[in-house]
């Protein structure tokens, strides 16, 4: 990478800085509502690395979108699994964490 | 006897005995095993008196190809060894029938007369060295055949002596077949030579001279002659003393390279050994207060005599022919007047209605044969020292040998006569089945006629010589004789154990016997504290064992895989490192 | 063309199952399997027979061109895995037929997500692209999570959210991964990477993330927190399936990225670490296996064990001869492979054990040889590969490890390799100690029906015997890869 | 695939089919179990019969399955492998009618008898096998099938007793694994070849040849019972009788020894070994083993574990008669292979029969036995005498050869090894006898069984006496075509000559 940050790379880089914070909350947090939302922040950091990436100049690149919309929709159904798996879980032991190891 | 009889001869003689003892195998058959019994040296007995020597049986599917077959001096054995099993056999038949475990008895007897038989018959190693263990081992359950305390004294001892000597003679056996140019399939008749030519001739001979030396009495492994002889039952010391003893000394003949030069250290030594069993033997036999030890020791004694005989055969091998025939004739003096003893202290115990005369004759026949007066002693006697002082051959030292053996006459006769007068303490004691005279009777001819029959083996000894060494035959037995009455009126005999240095070769028991007694502890506190000390040390040796098993468990137990793994590690890092 | 249709089948035909299964009332979804196993059963063995008679090849799906079209690459690596995924799944959903039983609240979602989960499988092993390789593993990895929360308990779906965040995670990383070498090099099929990509930062970056996102995915040791509660604390089926192929998956992403990308790009050093680590999950695995009370932890912590032997492929390829390099490939698919049969054996025949005694202690099956001989059968011809005793596809593995070991002078994972049979000999035998000592718990017992015992001796057998035909499934194996030519 | 290669298979299939058989049979099919059982063990003994013959005149059997490219899968029966095959066979026999007595009514007796031929099945295979790698798929086979009969009584002591075995079988066998392999890189698949295959390798492998020597040398001791690694014999002594007899006279331990039997004659060759320098070391290894076991068996007051520490004697004998350096010494170590199985199995089976008959277990408890069970201590004696060493009995003439071998070899020290071993087996097995014949009993037996006409089971019985007949006539007949001895010498005439 040369060593201005070109304008493309300035979408890259924030999907980084994106994916980072995102990676940050999801260790950070116990709360497993909060570590979803991280995940998702993590999942539009990713995405956004891969879009912004794709945006050298060789003009429209459709790929990277139809694989960002594939992400999405991956990303919404984890997320929804997660919250079925969390919903039952607050219901069965009423925490909002997962207890230290078993 | 022609080419078909002479091998199925051969094989029966052994063959019978092994074949009675195997009808043990079917319970119906046992109960007449016993009366068989006896009967079963019979076939070695004919054998022995209208064989031919020469004849041989292969046997190749026998251990690893066994021979058998008669040589002259082999069939004097086989003569009075079987008439000796016979006579015994006949002897113990009324005695045995009220015994709770005849059949036991039977069949070792019948085994050990198998082995005895096989040893004499042999002429390969392995099937010799069969021969002689199977005697050995079944020997053992004869003479503890009591379970009295005695007996199962006498066959521990026994025991121990036998398996160092079975050990000792394997040693010297598989050394000098090694040394012959079929190591696989040696033949006794190849071993003199073969040993003599060996580079470890040293520990080969001494490895056989000692190993069958247990069998022979040599001085300090004869433990077991007297313990043995007093202990067993009377048939079996007979069968013992007169026809196993000899197979020691048939044990010396067959290997020790006799007629080879080259060996006068050896004959020098055994010698020396021979005159110490013969002067040691009676000084420490005329002390013993019960007739079978005093005969034990007379037995050692006289097997010291004949160890001077082979060791003066190793010393001047030119002498070998007339030595053999002295040999040969003393076997068989020996043999028939000891075996003819030894049932004679059980003979002498019944009351009879018999002339007591009689008894008392029959009783002296073999006594007086040993002391050199019968036929038998005299020609033996005499050929001996002939034998000894032929065209001076033997070494200056030994130039007064003929001289020694006077001298241990001497010792003989007073043996005699010390026990004629114990056995007139135990007359009269009991009833007597009629078997035991009749067995009594026969050897008692035998050792009286026996040696009338040596022509018929092709030995014809100088009858002539015989009769002129009355003289020199006398003179010994009048000095015992004096010794022996004198001894009478003002001595008392020491009171030496039967198994003499063994209880000091054994000196703790000892030791602490004598402390306790000095002040003044009763035999059975110093028996417990025997048998403490004893379970202390068995304690201790298997308290040792228990810790190092467990060690041993534990040290892999856990941690096996890790030390496999070190194994593996560094074997794999040196692998590497080198290639 | 012999071939041709049976490809796409293998996801789209357990997808449109799947679909149909959600459709149809929930007593008719585990029937669905009488038409999906045979269907499945023969589009594998065409497949096979497709690779038999053309070799190695790629399918066009729909004979649309990449990067939009889908590519499937049918080589020897990619058809060995659906023969074996066909044969684990299909033994697994016959067991689960019978087994669930006695479940019904379970059985409504299974069946769909056993179809998925099929599909995601298929669709990993044939996929030719990095970002297909992603959806699979999507798929995939939540129709396992679902799998692992059927059960319901608050353990169970514990278990299932920690999965499910570490798989998550792992699979974001391998996004990310996947989005920088798209940026770099414009392609993402593994065959365009392998002749453009350079020896760069991005490159080892993106390689860095791709690596980590997947040993979290496959629990390589110390990544491997999820994976004992998951597979443990499931229903038998499925933690006979996650153990035996889910976290293969990702394990033959791994192999598919080196094979394009790694001997030249990655540096010797990550593939020592890599091979570290493995032998660290050896030890850890085993030891914590040894130690556990339940019987389905103490197999769950093996597959822990045994990941790592897969990862000691990693340092024997690198920088070492042609000949080592072949038979630690050999090597790894043996284990791959024979692990998945004995795992999955393993686990039914400890369901089955769990069954008999009524309780998931090991200490309960005291006396149980006495009544469930071949429950007990099944769970030793597993052990028996597991522990890499001969005659055994385990075995087999560990004879090519080895010698490519010694053949490239890299001793110490001998040390490794040994230490391993050793420790998993020791669980093995110490639920076998349980089951032959005689004590006082020993009276009755439940027999299970005979299905879950037949399916599972079927699996503990074909360990075994992939052990002594090695040659057959390897040489297939061996077709269209770069370690191919011997 | 011919006619010759499939009866390989066979014997091999006999007993794996009827373990799979047994497996499946319900625990009260004690009829068709036991017709299987039985079945299976003369099937086998014909086949291994027909083969002895085949062999005899020299035909080839080999039957070849590759595994993967450069490993086959080789069953071949030559002369050595005979042998053995030729001892498990008719002592598997004779071991099952006695289990079958044994276990009479003990529970668990499906497992057991599937195991028990699981376990013969590998040793079969162990005999018959062609390569290294074959060698080490049954080798290991056996350790797994005979854990299960090791723990059978699942007493905490026999878990215990099992759980040593593993360790230390599986070690070795992983050490072994390793050798093999390591010799796999070197030179390719490892045939047995009479005469070994490595002489002919370049000097600079010779120390790698040394080390993978040793690697497996300790992998093969561990079954072997060589002195360090020989733990796990005694313990395993918890075992029900058949299997002690089953594990020292025929399997575990023969397989140990018939596996260096292999190393150093097939894969080395026995010139190429002396010129090493490895079967001096061997010597002293197997010498000591002989002298160490003797001395603990003198310690023990449990019968059985005398007789165990007997077997870590006598095997040593083997192990011993392999490293003397020509061909008499090769006859003696071959010869013993036979002789020890058929004299030990005695002893154990003898051993059994005092416990199952008169719940005598200490050597203590034993006196005036002779008198209540006089034929099995008949066949006690035999056995007894025959480890001594005694003519003639089979040990005796296996000691002749090792003896005379020792000579041959210039190790004149063996001897002193030999006798001193024969003085202390005297002392430790003498005690017995006497115990058993000439003392009177002191207590009273636990005679509960209905044991029929005989002293006990006839199924005890009959196999205790056919085994001591047997090891009588091997030592009697040893001149015999066919016998241990003649037999012994095929193959070392085959081994020797090459």
């Amino acid at each position: 990478m040369s060593g201005a940050i070109s304008g493309y790379l300035v979408f890259a880089w924030s999907g980084v800085l994106l994916f980072g914070l995102g990676l940050f909350g999801f260790i950070a947090h116990r709360h497993l509502l909060r570590r979803l939302l991280a995940f998702n922040i993590m999942g539009s950091g990713a995405f956004l690395v891969l879009v912004g990436l794709a945006q050298d100049g060789r003009g429209v690149d459709p790929v990277p979108h139809a694989m960002v919309i594939t992400g999405i929709v991956v990303a919404v159904a984890s997320t929804a699994l997660a919250l079925v798996v969390f919903r039952r879980w607050y219901r069965a032991s009423g925490r909002t964490d997962l207890p230290e190891d078993t | 006897m022609n080419a078909v009889l002479a091998p199925i001869a051969l094989l029966l003689a052994p063959g019978v005995p092994l074949a009675l003892a195997l009808l043990w195998s079917f319970p119906r058959l046992r109960p007449h095993i016993g009366p068989l019994a006896p009967w079963a040296a019979i076939p070695a007995l004919l054998l022995a008196l209208f064989g031919q020597p020469g004849a041989t049986v292969e046997l190749d599917w026998l251990l690893f190809g066994a021979q058998i077959g008669m040589t002259g001096t082999t069939q004097v054995f086989l003569f009075f060894t079987a008439l000796i099993w016979f006579a015994a056999g006949i002897h113990g038949r009324g005695h045995l029938s009220k015994d709770d475990h005849c059949e036991r008895f039977c069949v070792f007897w019948l085994l050990t007369l198998a082995g005895n038989i096989g040893l004499i018959l042999a002429l390969d190693v392995a099937l010799f060295y069969t021969s002689f263990a199977l005697m050995t081992f079944a020997a053992y359950g004869l003479i503890v055949h009591d379970a009295s305390r005695a007996a199962l004294r006498a066959g521990r001892v026994y025991l121990v002596l036998a398996v160092l000597g079975e050990a000792l003679i394997l040693t010297g056996l598989i050394l000098a077949a090694r040394a012959t140019g079929a190591p696989l399939l040696p033949m006794l008749a190849d071993l003199p030579a073969a040993i003599a030519a060996a580079p470890e001739r040293d520990l080969i001979i001494a490895s056989l001279w000692l190993g069958f030396g247990v069998k022979a009495g040599l001085p300090l492994l004869h433990f077991s002659l007297p313990l043995a002889y007093g202990a067993a039952p009377v048939p079996v010391a007979a069968a013992l003393a007169g026809a196993m003893i000899k197979a020691g000394l048939l044990g010396w003949l067959v290997t020790l390279p006799l007629g080879q030069a080259g060996f006068e250290q050896w004959g020098t030594i055994v010698i020396a050994t021979g005159l110490i069993a013969a002067f040691g033997g009676a000084l420490i036999g005329v002390n013993q207060i019960r007739p079978r030890f005093v005969l034990a020791y007379s037995s050692i004694s006289q097997m010291g005599m004949v160890s001077v005989a082979i060791g003066a055969w190793l010393s001047a091998p030119e002498l070998g022919p007339l030595l053999a025939v002295a040999i040969t004739i003393f076997a068989l003096h020996h043999s028939l007047a000891k075996a003819a003893l030894f049932l004679g202290t059980e003979v002498v115990r019944h009351r009879t209605r018999r002339p007591v005369l009689w008894l008392w004759i029959g009783l002296g026949i073999p006594a007086l044969a040993l002391a050199g007066l019968m036929p038998s002693g005299l020609l033996t006697k005499t050929t001996l020292k002939g034998a000894l002082t032929a065209g001076n051959a033997m070494p200056e030292v030994w130039n007064n040998l003929p001289l020694l053996l006077g001298l241990a006459a001497i010792g003989t006769t007073a043996l005699m006569a010390r026990h004629l007068w114990l056995l007139r303490l135990e007359a009269g004691r009991d009833d007597a089945p009629p078997a035991a005279w009749h067995g009594w009777a026969l050897i008692t001819a035998a050792t009286v006629l026996g040696v009338f029959l040596l022509p018929l083996w092709g030995i014809t000894p100088d009858w002539l010589a015989g009769v002129g060494g009355i003289p020199d035959a006398l003179w010994p037995v009048a000095a015992g004789l004096l010794l022996a009455v004198f001894a009478w009126r003002w001595l008392k005999p020491w009171p030496i154990p039967p198994a003499d240095v063994l209880v000091l070769l054994t000196p703790l028991p000892g030791l602490v016997m004598r402390a306790g007694q000095a002040v003044g502890v009763t035999g059975p506190a110093i028996q417990h504290l025997l048998r403490h000390l004893q379970a202390l040390a068995l304690d201790r040796y298997r308290r040792a064992d228990h810790w190092i098993g467990r060690a041993s468990v534990h040290l892999w137990r856990r941690d096996a895989p890790l030390l496999f793994a070190l194994i593996l590690a560094l074997l794999a890092a040196y692998g590497l490192s080198i290639g | 063309m012999i071939g041709l249709w049976s490809v796409p089948l293998l996801f789209a035909l357990p997808l449109s199952l799947g679909i149909l299964s959600l459709l149809v009332v929930p007593a008719w979804r585990p029937r669905l399997i009488f038409i999906g196993l045979p269907l499945l059963v023969a589009a594998s063995l065409d497949v096979l027979a497709g690779l038999a008679t053309i070799g190695p090849h790629v399918y066009r799906l729909g004979d649309w061109a990449a990067p939009l079209g889908i590519n499937l690459v049918v080589d020897g690596l990619a058809v060995g895995m659906i023969l074996m995924t066909t044969l684990v799944t299909s033994l697994c959903a016959l067991y689960a037929w019978v087994y669930l039983r006695d479940h019904p609240t379970s059985t409504t979602f299974f069946w769909p997500l056993l179809w998925f989960l099929w599909a995601g499988m298929n669709g990993i092993w044939l996929a030719e692209e990095i970002f297909n390789l992603y959806v699979g593993l999507e798929v995939m990895g939540l129709a396992a999570v679902g799998m692992v929360a059927l059960r319901a308990t608050p353990q169970a779906l514990a278990a299932a959210m920690r999965y499910l965040l570490a798989a998550l995670l792992g699979s974001l990383a391998y996004l990310l991964g996947v989005a920088l070498l798209y940026g770099a090099y414009g392609t993402l099929s593994m065959a365009g990477l392998q002749e453009v990509a350079a020896n760069n930062a991005t490159t080892q970056v993106a390689l860095a993330l791709i690596i980590l996102g997947l040993l979290l995915k496959t629990a390589l040791f110390p990544l491997h927190a999820w994976l004992p509660p998951a597979h443990g604390g499931a229903l038998t089926p499925v933690s006979a399936l996650l153990s035996a192929l889910v976290i293969k998956a990702s394990f033959y992403i791994l192999l598919r990225f080196w094979l394009v990308l790694g001997p030249e790009i990655t540096p010797e050093f990550t593939a020592q670490f890599l091979g570290v680590l493995g032998a660290g999950a050896v030890f850890y695995g085993g030891w914590m296996a040894w130690r556990q009370h339940h019987l389905k932890q103490l197999v769950a912590y093996s597959t822990v064990a045994q990941i790592g032997y897969l990862f000691l492929f990693f340092p024997l390829v690198t920088n070492t001869g042609p000949e080592a390099q072949r038979l630690a490939w050999d090597g790894t698919l043996m284990m791959l492979i024979a692990h998945a049969l004995a795992k999955a054996a393993l686990f039914l025949s400890a369901g089955n054990l769990i069954l008999a005694v009524g309780s998931p202690q090991i200490s309960h099956l005291v006396g149980i040889s006495r009544f469930r001989p071949m429950s007990l059968f099944s769970f030793g011809l597993a052990g028996v590969s597991l522990m890499g005793l001969p005659p055994s596809g385990g075995f087999t593995a560990k004879w090519l490890l080895l010698h490519s070991a010694i053949l490239s002078g890299q001793w110490w994972w001998l040390i490794v390799l040994f230490l391993g049979g050793l420790l998993s000999a020791a669980y093995i035998f110490k639920v076998f100690r349980m089951s032959f000592r005689e004590g006082p718990q020993i009276d009755r017992s439940v027999t299970p029906p005979l299905t879950l015992d037949v399916t599972a001796l079927i699996l503990a057998s074909a360990a075994i015997l992939i052990g002594l035909t090695a040659h057959l499934p390897l040489h297939w194996l061996r077709l269209g890869s770069v370690f191919g030519v011997s | 695939m011919d006619w010759n290669s499939l009866i390989l298979l066979g014997v091999l299939a006999t007993s794996l089919v009827a373990s799979g058989v047994i497996f499946l049979l319900a625990e009260s099919r004690l009829v068709l179990r036991t017709v299987v059982n039985l079945t299976a063990a003369v099937l086998k003994l014909v086949l291994v019969g027909w083969i002895v013959w085949g062999v005899y005149q020299a035909i080839e059997y080999e039957f070849r399955f590759t595994i993967i490219e450069g490993v086959d899968f080789i069953l071949r029966a030559d002369a050595l492998g005979i042998m053995f095959v030729g001892l498990s066979s008719l002592l598997w026999l004779f071991t099952t009618i006695y289990a079958i007595g044994y276990l009479e009514k003990a529970p668990n007796r499906s497992r057991f008898f599937g195991f028990f031929s699981l376990c013969v099945a590998s040793t079969v295979g162990i005999a018959l096998a062609g390569n290294l790698f074959t060698f080490l798929l049954f080798y290991e086979l056996l350790t797994l099938s005979t854990y299960p009969l090791v723990v059978h009584r699942g007493t905490r002591e026999s878990l215990r007793a099992g759980q040593v075995y593993l360790y230390y079988t599986l070690g070795g066998g992983a050490l072994l694994l390793f050798g093999v392999v390591a010799l796999h890189v070197l030179i390719g698949d490892t045939e047995f070849v009479p005469g070994g295959s490595l002489a002919g390798l370049d000097p600079s492998l010779h120390p790698m040849l040394i080390i993978i020597f040793l690697m497996m040398v300790i992998g093969l001791g561990v079954k072997a019972a060589l002195f360090p690694l020989h733990a796990w014999l005694p313990m395993a002594m918890v075992a029900p009788a058949p299997v002690s007899a089953l594990l020292h006279a025929v399997a575990v331990v023969k397989a140990g020894a018939f596996g260096i039997a292999r190393v150093v004659y097939d894969v080395y060759g026995i010139e190429f070994a002396q010129s090493l320098g490895l079967l001096m070391p061997l010597a002293v290894v197997a010498s000591i083993t002989i002298i160490y076991g003797s001395l603990r068996a003198l310690a023990q007051t449990d019968l059985k574990k005398r007789l165990a520490f007997s077997t870590v004697s006598q095997v040593s004998y083997i192990v011993l008669g392999i490293s003397l350096f020509g061909p008499i010494g090769a006859v003696g170590g071959l010869m013993h292979l036979l002789h020890q199985g058929l004299m030990k199995i005695t002893l154990f089976f003898c051993a059994g029969n005092y416990a199952e008959t008169l719940g005598v277990h200490k050597i203590s408890e034993l006196d005036g036995a002779g008198e209540r069970m006089p034929a099995t201590s008949v066949a006690f004696t035999l056995g007894a005498f025959g480890m001594i060493g005694i003519p003639p009995m089979a040990g005796f003439i296996s000691k002749w050869y090792l003896g005379i071998g020792a000579l041959e070899a210039q190790m004149n020290w063996v001897l002193g090894i030999l006798i001193l071993s024969s003085l202390l087996n005297a002392a430790y097995f003498l005690p017995i006898l006497y115990r058993i014949w000439f003392r009177k009993r002191d207590r009273m037996w636990c005679e509960g069984k209905v044991l029929g006409r005989f002293e006990t089971q006839a199924s005890l019985l009959f196999p205790t006496l056919f085994t001591a007949a047997v090891a009588l006539a091997a030592g009697i007949l040893a001149g015999m075509p066919f016998s241990p001895l003649y037999w012994a010498e095929l193959i070392v005439g085959r081994e020797y000559l090459q």
